[in-house]
């Protein structure tokens, strides 16, 4: 069902935890579907120093977050802005097409995280 | 690793017994009990023992049995074969809102044919309440359909209060008895049963072959047109080698009763005692006293389902989720949140259903690995106390 | 007593190797493929891999099989799917007159839901004239099925012939090829077929599965209504030891086909050729050359088939007939009717349908036997020369 590296991104996610004071937070998903993802930025000078997630969902919502994490910590702004869910599904080697909708969301909670840093910043 | 099966309301492995004597029927007495010859007629006695077997299963009589491909298709033979029959009597039906899809669905398709449809609310423990029924009876209704246990959370039905009104009314009853057969009393006479669905498959019997009893007198359509099987009820060659085994089951089921409801019953109060004791902010869902005695099902607040399977699954353990992303839906189980959960709490449900091999060490490896993963997921919830 | 099978027609044992697997099917792989734990997921890889290979033995693609429990149910789903999915489109479907009852018996349930169904003749072969398919057609013509062997003469109809003028009419063609796959080479886009039947217990594989073939964009709808399984087009849980087996079934028939048409083809000429020179007043039913290799169907002039049938019986055969009295019916075979039979000659049949474990032997003891039984019949008749 899930490739290997969604299930080693589920078994071990990377960057779980919050972020004390964090400069941008964004959350997306409903309960409704089942996934509710929350990103926690540390950005210094534009950059991406410390990303964080807390996720409830099913494996591909985790595996998604873990993955978003990984490939935005040091990244600019501007390049974590360019990651789509799609680029997210492709580092993981893809997901099962039910699950390309419903829980690849991680993506969008980075763009929410970034947003609120901007807001916070008053950009 | 060590595997460990929790998922016998899913389905079961076939009894040991009921394979060989399939095996039998396939290479040996593989002959169409349509044919005359003695390959024909060997089978054609085989097939009328299973059918005794199962009407004794369930109090009925054997030529109230009618052999199915699985409990959907005994549904589907109840409820559009007594509509399509008593269209003139009437056009109303009565179902719960916990069904499985194999009725619901079905009643979704009879309304388009212009049926129309009551569904039931449930309580907070998922039983239908008897006066709802009462009421809901117009003089258009023709059948009541109320499942006699649920597969998702194990409630057993007031199916004997039910019957009683049915009758007194003189509707048909239906009861999609799959979880139940084989694994709790069933009397069709004692509970006014006229209409019955079970399946091989959840009671150590085969895949693909099921039952629908239909009560002597009942008005009712064939399901399937083509030869003269049972009784030109329902055509199709005989699946001989998968009655037969369905013959078997029942047989072992009616005489092992006592003694595996005792079994799984205390594995059962195990689990729910030490789950309870180990694990805080879980609800228990399903009523308490009034279910299946192999049915644990609780939710674990701030936790999805699928993850907890899939962590499950990793520790070798099988077992069940009411979350919507185990099912490629969007919502999650229609019983729990007919039950009154909330979208999140339904998402967080397991279903841990026990048989005949399970043992105690199961359950204790069990409650050993499925604390540190609750907890280990919930480090990672943004939800509750996380 | 030595034992006989020549009814291969009527079902077949199951192939060794396919009960192997099925047993292994039912006590270890026992999983339900809809479960995303381990024991699910690799029933669900062996049920799509089963689905690689039905639709590999009929030239189709994997996604285009869709299981049944059997060549009913895949009839009953072909016709009355496409008939609720293209009603808007017409009413009209084209048959032939001796198609199994699975067919007829729906076409019958159709008329009498408002369908209008034209039941092709035959000729004296049991042959459909590709003119007359033409001639039936008209503006609200939805749907031609014609069977791809009769099971009782063993004709082989002019498929590809049929398919070309549905096509060229798109108008959707569903054949029941129950008899053929298995035994005779299919190419379902080379015969421009939109929609086959198939059955396991007809080619070596276990009874109680079948599939029906639906060509990727041909408007019908689901036969069963629940889970979602089949991708929604078929509900039930998959009986997946059956489906397993008839994959594997369908690997072996392709793997040897050529072989056992050889093998079959041979036998059932040494089986004509005896009977003819041995017996006098028979008429060899069927198509002379465009018949399925294993069949075997004479008319025995002046003797009934049950007598026949149950004389072979007592001698260790298995054969069938299409004599009223074996079907419970009054009537003789429609099948031997249409082609123009008179009812004592159509009483009078005897089918031998050979298959790969029959040998040489077998066919010089039927040809030992049979003289002597059609013999001391006619001499207790009181028709013909007696
Ligand atoms: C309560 C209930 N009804 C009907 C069914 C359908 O039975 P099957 O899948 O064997 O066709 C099931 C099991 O899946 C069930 O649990
Ligand atoms: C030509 C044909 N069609 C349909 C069927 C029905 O198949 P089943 O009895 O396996 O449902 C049969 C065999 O009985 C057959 O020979
Ligand atoms: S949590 Fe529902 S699909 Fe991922
Ligand atoms: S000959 Fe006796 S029933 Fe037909």
């Amino acid at each position: 069902m899930y490739t290997d590296k969604v299930m080693d991104h589920f078994t071990n996610p990377r960057n779980v935890g919050e972020i004390k004071n964090a400069s941008g937070i964004g959350e997306v998903g409903n309960a409704k579907c089942g996934d509710i993802m929350r990103i926690y930025l540390d950005v210094e000078d534009d950059i991406i120093k410390d990303v964080k997630f807390k996720t409830f969902g099913c494996g591909a919502a985790i595996a998604t977050s873990s993955m978003v994490t990984e490939l935005v910590k040091g990244k600019t702004l501007d390049e974590a802005l360019k990651i789509s869910n799609e680029a997210v599904a492709e580092a993981l080697d893809g997901l099962p097409p039910a699950k390309m909708h419903c829980s690849n969301l991680a993506a969008d909670a980075l763009h929410e995280a970034i947003k609120d840093y901007m807001q916070k910043k008053g950009k | 690793m060590k595997r460990v099966y929790f998922d016998h309301s899913a389905t079961t492995p076939v009894d040991s017994e009921v394979a060989k004597l399939i095996l039998e029927y396939m290479t040996d007495k593989f002959g169409n009990p349509s044919s005359i010859h003695s390959f024909g007629r060997e089978v054609r006695k085989s097939v009328e023992e299973a059918r005794d077997k199962v009407a004794a299963l369930i109090g009925a009589q054997a030529k109230e049995i009618f052999f199915t491909s699985g409990g959907t298709e005994a549904d589907n033979w109840a409820l559009k074969g007594i509509a399509a029959a008593n269209r003139k009597k009437g056009n109303h039906i009565i179902t719960s809102s916990i069904e499985h899809h194999a009725i619901l669905h079905t009643c979704e398709y009879l309304e388009k044919q212009g049926f129309s449809v009551t569904y039931l609310p449930v309580d907070e423990n998922a039983r239908v309440n008897v006066e709802d029924v009462k009421k809901a009876i117009t003089d258009q209704t023709i059948l009541i359909s109320v499942m006699f246990a649920n597969n998702e959370v194990g409630t057993i039905q007031p199916i004997k209060e039910i019957g009683k009104i049915a009758k007194e009314k003189g509707i048909y009853f239906h009861t999609d008895a799959v979880q139940a057969v084989g694994h709790y009393p069933i009397d069709v006479n004692e509970y006014n049963i006229d209409l019955l669905t079970l399946a091989g498959h959840k009671f150590y019997g085969p895949k693909g072959v099921g039952a629908l009893y239909i009560r002597r007198g009942v008005k009712i359509t064939s399901f399937q047109q083509g030869g003269a099987q049972e009784r030109t009820m329902r055509a199709g060659t005989e699946n001989v080698p998968g009655i037969v085994g369905l013959g078997k089951a029942a047989e072992i089921a009616k005489l092992n009763m006592e003694k595996e409801i005792a079994h799984v019953r205390t594995l059962k109060n195990k689990l729910i005692k030490g789950i309870t004791e180990k694990i805080p902010d879980i609800k228990l869902n399903g009523h308490p006293e009034l279910r299946m005695p192999g049915n644990v099902n609780f939710s674990f607040l701030y936790v999805e389902g699928e993850s907890l399977l899939l962590n499950l699954d990793l520790k070798g353990i099988a077992a069940s989720s009411g979350s919507a992303c185990t099912s490629g839906s969007l919502d999650p189980s229609h019983v729990l949140l007919s039950m009154g959960l909330t979208h999140e709490v339904a998402h967080g449900s397991l279903r841990l259903s026990l048989g005949r091999g399970n043992t105690e060490e199961e359950i204790d490896y069990c409650l050993e690995v499925l604390p540190e993963i609750v907890a280990r997921l919930r480090s990672m919830s943004p939800l509750g106390a996380g």
